[in-house]
């Protein structure tokens, strides 16, 4: 038997593969905003094991509505990442440091 | 028992394929590595009974989203080795609180009172039908924050769109509208009243 | 009557100052003559009435009276009021105010007459006729304070009436400021006075001046002073100020850079006299306090002879002068210390006539000399301007009290009356007084010998231009002096016959009837003039008695060495100069007085508020505790930045690291 | 006007309306500015009439009273209401903003309307301080009020205008901050924000003395008291003569409004405690900054200076009233003090708002403030020297103008209550003649000093309209207090009961 114990431990899991990529990858803002992606995936995997396992169906509607908003965040992301790469010619984080400056 | 076996096929796919998009030399790979997990996923979403969502998971995700992203960074001219450069640094870094993380989580659904019965998913009656249950949800029950989040989508079309306009000086247009909307008393003829007869002549110009 | 005289009183006070108000604001619509014409009718008038109702008191027996005109303020049971309280005191004050003030307004016509601030300088002596009238009409500490102020102001305005003179301003500046340390221990007596007798009307706190004897005041801890001491002192303090007694007398000569009718106005007739009369109004008060009388007596003695010495030296006729009625001042002082009230008024009013016709004099010496003051550059003007000279004379016989003249009566009853005092002190006055006739007599003649007799000291240059514009050098002069018009000799004149006979006429009544009646209070035991009275024997015998005394001598001894100096050898006085220089340069320096006060007072206090302002204000409060907290702020918040790199990875890393340890404390709390 | 109007709120409303319609008259109507400007502030006095003509002397009770509820769930409400000391202080403030009108009328070009509007509607803020009966509304509309002055100092002020709008509202924000902290004490233990409220509630002594110290910090720094002058010479030196001339007359009133209305009644077992210290800071304004003005080089500034040294004349008369009751038990002595204090109060708006406005004659003239680039301006501008030196008479407190009876009565009462304070008082009479007729002597007097000074003009007849009636009034409070004192003295003798029973 698949138990619930199953799923939130291979969330946690991705979730924990998130993180580490943030520090991992931590220059260029694409791969961070991939790991966003990572993090979100676990959160989905969450709502969607408990809506199974407690038998409710609001939990995947949440699904649903983070899809949305994650996929609006990755275009505006991506949008802000081509405005960057305009202005600077990189995408790399290191250059983005305007507010120390 | 065959379902065991997927779940453990697909989970280890799930995260070795995670793994691979945060450790992948290129950009390009790390993409792809997401699509294959975001693939997998959908699979063991479809162990979850929950169809609908596992379908807009590739449909959106991978066949839109992880589209542009590909885009995005193909159109980039990145130098994907610059960006590697320190990566070590940090990683001692990522790793120990990854670790931490899951620790904590694992605590936390091990050891806590979850409120659930663990293992046994109740069965669902015949006839069953997922997407139509969650359509149900959705247009009544939570039918004001779909609207929100139609709207939240279209801000993000907005936003991304004026983000990425660029106006390039030089470039020649018609505006039809102002053509059409121009007469001649507006702008084209201006009436000027003038003396009739000349000023006398000033004494210090 | 009585419901007649409020709106005559009124009337007294109030037509002045219409006057002064008319011809001050519409200084630019009405003509010379109109302003001239229109102060002139009103003084009279306030003279006239003043006049009418000095002749109801004394012959009418029309008795004293104290009304309240209006509430300026109240606060439950403390009043301020606005009130006049005529009797025989206030009133022979009013007339003599009123009188010389007009005698002073017709005299400017002629001094004047080329000025161009001739409207102006109508429109301040209305004003200050005002102020004085009601100074000397309130009958509370209030309206006498108003007043008080208010001639001050007026004082200052026209010291520095030609406000292109620098040293003019300066003068007023001095005057104004000298006057305020005065005022400041007037008021603080005045706030006593509230304090302990509940009230500011004269009848109120005079009716209940015994209860203030009891009382004591503990100013330093363990140093317990009688409240009637404190007041009293307090209150002298203003009259010292005012009167230009020693120390705060420097702004008197100075003050003679005003026009000179004001010079005989105010700061001789009436102006300074109003400490001696603020005293002498409040006698009841006074006469609680020996200490206080005490040291009236010594600073008036003080006053009364070593300024007369400065004014030995002096070389400006009207310093000359200034100093005589520094010296004066100090006599009517030191007769209020006595107790003898009545001397020290009697002397007030004499003084009045004779030093107003003395600087109308010098001010018609000054005109003959277009506008110069130096008498080094006089001499010999007694043939150019008999009527200016024989006047100048009388006032000058009056002044060293010679007898038969007004200032003999009122001088030798103070001389005796200080003689006759058994207060602490009165030994030391007495010497000072005494001799202060000889000083007297010294500088008065010197005056008049330098500036009417011995050589024509000044040149006449006739080629200089006829109509006098070209700028001459001191001692030369377009034309031969001439004798003054008649706007000016007639004040002279007629001021000329009072100084000769008012003494003469009003000794028996003033000092020796019981003219003041109630308005003086001399309390038990303090009645020197009780013994004077019974030595008196009418006006006359005075004079003959008068021959015996040591006074009359000591002055002729004066007008002699003056003569022999000024007159029989006029080099000599620069030779004594060289042999006692020393002596010479204090007296020429007036005690150094001034050099003191501009060194430590005016001097010190400006580098005083300059520390203030910047170690105090700058460095203390702006440095420390202002910016300093701002500095405070700024490296708090560098330490702070640090923390702040920019990248955006810290900020996640940071995010990340801190939900962990949030998630782990709510795991393991 | 029907008794039931409320003319409080129109106080308080009309010249924030007149203010906006104003700023829109900038854009459509720029002619119309100046005279719709003066319309409203003239209206707004006019209307300001009724509260003298109307008040009953007899009772220290809220008059006017309007009361309404704004803010349910906190029992905040909009309630205005005047006593005594309020009163004047409104009368006070709508006279003034006609003169600011009036004055900025020709010497203003840039952003006129803006200008205009922010004294309108600065007008109506003070009008509301003065009436706000709820501590709520009186803490929005204090902290409004900081909105319009920081502008007009930033805007129109001199060339180190930005510094001194920095320091004035960090210096004001300080204070006020802390005031919040104590209202909102306050009605926690009250349940209300009713000043009255919080004058009834019994408090404990150091809960007393923190409120006390909250308050002071707030209403010293608007007063100001030493040592938290000195934002005063800054603003006062960057900011236009209009804006001096409200700063002075009105937003220093507010720290004395401050004092008598919620310190004093709501702290009184405290005010009596740290009596000796509101003494001394008074007695340290008053000489300290006597011998600061003196040296001062700049016009503005030392008006300025001279301001916090009069202003420490009323802070010595609202708090010797404990000395007073302590050493005789005379209420009549103790009411003399701080009616003192109030006069004084009043009469500093007028002399003081007189003082800038004549600098700022002369300031539009030569431009600048440097008394060593003036000397015998007199000869040039006789009228000017005539209102000139009137109203300098009135800052060195000569008899028959106003701003002899507040120190004449605060000296008088202090004399109650200890020597010793009295003569430190008193050290104003010759300190202030020295500093303000020093400084006549120095632009007045003289010969002429340049030919700037020369070619000066004399008053036009707006000023001369503007300082004629200024005199007047300086003129009437001088010789006839009484009806100013009498309109005070019921709410004052209260005050004195409120702030003389233990609310232990």
């Amino acid at each position: 038997m698949i138990t619930l114990f199953d799923f939130l431990a291979l969330s946690g899991a991705l979730f924990a593969i998130g993180l580490a990529g943030v520090f991992l990858n931590r220059k260029n803002v694409i791969l961070l905003l991939m790991c966003v992606e990572l993090l979100l995936l676990a959160a989905n995997f969450n709502f969607i094991a408990f809506a199974r396992f407690l038998n409710d169906i609001s939990g995947q509607v949440f699904v649903f509505f983070i899809l949305t908003v994650a996929a609006a965040e990755a275009s505006i992301g991506l949008a802000i990442v081509v405005v960057l790469f305009r202005n600077r010619s990189s995408i790399n984080v290191d250059d983005i440091d305007s507010l120390k400056h | 028992m065959i379902q065991q076996i997927v779940f453990i096929v697909l989970a280890a796919l799930t995260v070795g394929s995670a793994l691979g998009v945060i450790t992948a030399r290129h950009t390009v790979h790390a993409a792809l590595f997401l699509v294959m997990t975001f693939v997998a996923s959908a699979g063991l979403w479809l162990l979850l009974h929950a169809e609908f969502l596992a379908l807009v998971l590739v449909l959106v995700y991978v066949g839109a989203v992880m589209v542009l992203f590909l885009f995005i960074v193909m159109m980039l001219d990145t130098d994907s080795q610059s960006l590697r450069q320190g990566l070590v640094r940090y990683a001692p870094l990522g790793v120990v609180v990854a670790l931490i993380v899951f620790a904590e989580i694992g605590y936390v659904v091990y050891n806590r009172e979850l409120g659930v019965s663990f293992g046994t998913p109740l069965p669902q009656a015949a006839g069953f039908s997922n997407t139509r249950a969650l359509g149900e949800t959705i247009y009544t029950v939570y039918a004001f924050p779909f609207e929100i989040a139609a709207v939240v989508l279209l801000v993000g079309i907005v936003a991304a769109i004026m983000l990425t306009l660029r106006r390039r000086p030089g470039v020649r247009h018609q505006n039809i509208s102002k053509q059409v909307r121009v007469s001649a008393k507006r702008g084209r003829l201006r009436i000027v009243n003038m003396p009739s007869e000349p000023r006398p002549p000033e004494k210090n110009p | 009557m009585s419901a007649f005289l409020p709106m005559l009183l009124v009337a007294i006070v109030l037509a002045p100052l219409t006057a002064a108000i008319i011809v001050g604001c519409g200084m630019r619509f009405i003509p010379r003559r109109a302003a001239h014409v229109l102060t002139i009718l009103a003084v009279a008038l306030s003279t006239a009435l003043s006049a009418w109702v000095l002749w109801q008191m004394v012959f009418a027996g029309m008795g004293s009276y104290d009304i309240n005109l209006y509430d300026w303020g109240s606060i439950g049971n403390i009043q301020f009021n606005i009130g006049f309280m005529i009797d025989r005191l206030s009133v022979l004050m009013m007339t003599v105010v009123s009188f010389v003030s007009l005698m002073v307004h017709i005299y400017t016509i002629g001094y004047m007459a080329e000025d161009p601030g001739y409207k102006r300088f109508f429109s301040y002596i209305s004003l200050f006729t005002f102020s004085m009238l009601i100074l000397v009409m309130a009958n509370n500490f209030l309206l006498l304070f108003i007043g008080w102020e208010l001639v001050g102001l007026v004082s200052y305005l026209l010291i520095g009436f030609w406000y292109t003179r620098p040293t003019a301003i300066r003068a007023g500046l001095k005057a104004f400021i000298v006057n305020r340390v005065g005022d400041f221990g007037f008021i603080l007596g005045i706030a006593l006075v509230l304090a302990y007798s509940g009230s500011l009307d004269y009848s109120q706190v005079f009716a209940h001046a015994s209860a203030l004897a009891g009382q004591h005041l503990e100013l330093f801890s363990g140093l317990v002073w009688s409240v009637p001491t404190v007041i009293c002192i307090l209150l002298f303090v203003g009259a010292v100020g005012k009167s230009a007694q020693v120390p705060l007398h420097v702004w008197l000569p100075d003050s003679m850079e005003g026009p000179t009718p004001i010079s005989a106005l105010i700061h001789a007739a009436t102006m300074v006299t109003a400490g001696i009369f603020m005293v002498a109004r409040l006698s009841p008060l006074f006469e609680l306090s020996d200490t206080a009388l005490s040291m009236v007596m010594i600073v008036g003695a003080i006053t009364a002879l070593f300024l007369g010495l400065v004014g030995i030296v002096q070389n400006d006729i009207k310093r000359v002068i200034a100093y005589s009625t520094i010296s004066q001042l100090g006599y009517m002082a030191t007769a209020l210390g006595a107790s003898a009230y009545a001397a020290g008024i009697f002397h007030l009013m004499t003084h009045a006539f004779f030093k107003a016709l003395l600087f109308l004099g010098s001010g018609s010496v000054i005109m003959a000399m277009h506008h110069d003051q130096d008498m080094r550059n006089m001499g010999g003007l007694r043939k150019y301007m008999p009527i200016t000279y024989f006047t100048f004379l009388a006032g000058s016989l009056a002044l060293i009290a010679f007898p038969g003249f007004a200032g003999f009566f009122s001088k030798d009853t103070i001389i005796d009356a200080v003689h006759d005092s058994q207060r602490t002190g009165a030994v030391f006055a007495y010497w000072c007084v005494l001799l202060g006739t000889f000083v007297t007599g010294l500088y008065t003649f010197r005056c008049v010998f330098m500036t009417f007799h011995g050589k024509e000291r000044f040149v006449v240059e006739h080629d200089a231009g006829h109509d006098g514009r070209k700028e001459l050098a001191p001692g030369h002069l377009p034309h031969a002096p001439r004798e003054s018009p008649w706007v000016v000799t007639v004040p002279l004149i007629l001021l000329g016959i009072a100084s000769v006979v008012i003494g003469w006429l009003t000794i028996q009544p003033l000092l020796y009837g019981d003219f003041f009646g109630t308005s003086i209070y001399v309390a038990p035991g303090h009645h020197v003039m009780q013994k004077l009275a019974e030595e008196f024997h009418g006006a006359g015998a005075m004079m003959v008695a008068s021959v015996t005394t040591p006074t009359l001598w000591l002055a002729l001894a004066g007008l002699g060495v003056a003569w022999f100096f000024y007159v029989f050898k006029p080099a000599w006085p620069a030779v004594l100069a060289r042999w006692f220089r020393p002596l010479y340069l204090l007296l020429l320096h007036k005690f150094y007085f001034d050099e003191a006060y501009a060194l430590f007072v005016e001097a010190g206090s400006r580098a005083l508020g300059r520390m203030l302002w910047i170690g105090g204000d700058g460095a203390v409060i702006d440095g420390v505790l202002v910016d300093g907290s701002a500095r405070a702020v700024g490296w708090f918040s560098r330490i702070l930045r640090r923390g702040q790199t920019g990248y955006l990875y810290h900020y996640a890393f940071v995010m990340i690291i801190g939900l962990c340890v949030l998630l782990g404390w709510l795991l393991l709390r | 006007m029907p008794a039931h109007f409320p003319v409080l709120s129109a106080m308080l409303w009309l010249p924030i309306i007149g203010g906006c319609v104003v700023l829109l008259a900038g854009r459509v109507w720029p002619e119309a500015v100046r005279w719709l400007a003066l319309l409203f502030s003239v209206v707004v006095f006019a209307m300001s009439i009724p509260l003298w003509s109307e008040f009953n002397t007899h009772t220290a009770a809220m008059q006017f009273v309007e009361q309404a509820n704004w803010i349910g769930a906190f029992n905040v409400h909009y309630s205005l209401g005047v006593d005594g000391i309020s009163m004047p202080l409104i009368l006070l403030t709508n006279f003034m903003t006609v003169l600011v009108v009036i004055a900025g009328w020709e010497v203003i070009h840039y952003k006129l309307a803006q200008y205009m509007a922010s004294f309108l509607i600065m007008a109506g803020l003070m009008n509301g301080v003065f009436a706000a009966m709820d501590a709520l509304l009186f803490y929005v509309l204090w902290e409004g009020m900081l909105i319009p002055m920081f502008i007009i100092i930033g805007i129109w002020g001199g060339p180190r205008r930005i510094y001194a709008t920095l320091k004035f509202f960090l210096y004001t924000f300080f204070g006020s901050v802390l005031m919040l902290v104590a209202i909102i004490y306050l009605y926690l233990q009250a349940g209300s924000f009713s000043i009255a409220a919080f004058q009834q509630m019994p408090l404990g002594m150091t809960a007393q003395v923190l409120i006390f110290i909250a308050f002071l910090v707030a209403f010293g720094v608007k007063v100001p008291m030493w040592p938290v002058h000195t934002w005063l010479p800054a603003a006062h030196v960057e900011a236009p003569t209009g804006g001096s001339v409200i700063l002075a007359a009105i937003l220093l009133k507010m720290g004395t409004y401050g004092l008598l209305r919620f310190s004093l009644p709501i702290a009184p077992n405290a005010s009596h405690a740290l009596m000796w210290l509101m003494i001394g800071l008074s007695l340290v304004a008053i000489i300290y900054i006597g011998f600061v003005s003196i040296v001062q080089t700049d016009m503005k500034k030392l008006v300025a200076y001279s301001s916090v040294a009069h202003m420490g004349f009323c802070t010595l008369g609202f708090f010797i009233i404990f000395l007073v009751l302590a050493r005789t038990a005379n209420q009549d002595a103790a009411a003399m003090g701080m009616e003192g204090g109030m006069v004084q109060v009043i009469s500093h708006g007028f002399v003081s708002g007189a003082m800038f406005l004549c600098i700022g004659v002369m300031y539009d003239r030569l431009h600048t403030r440097e008394i060593s680039a003036y000397g015998g301006v007199v000869n040039p501008m006789p009228a000017f020297a005539f209102f000139f030196v009137l109203f300098a008479m009135a800052n060195v407190a000569l008899p028959g103008t106003s701003g002899f009876v507040g120190e004449w009565m605060v000296i008088l009462a202090t004399m109650h209550a200890n020597f010793w304070v009295a003569f430190g008082a008193a050290f104003t009479l010759f300190l202030a003649a020295a500093f303000t007729l020093w400084l006549i002597k120095r632009v007045l007097f003289g010969p002429v000093g340049n030919e700037h000074v020369a070619k000066m003009q004399d008053l036009n007849k707006r000023e001369f309209v503007v300082l004629g009636l200024l005199a007047v009034a300086v003129i009437w409070l001088g010789v006839y207090p009484e009806p100013l004192l009498n309109v005070m003295h019921a709410s004052v003798t209260n005050l004195i009961h409120q702030a003389t029973i233990s609310k232990l």
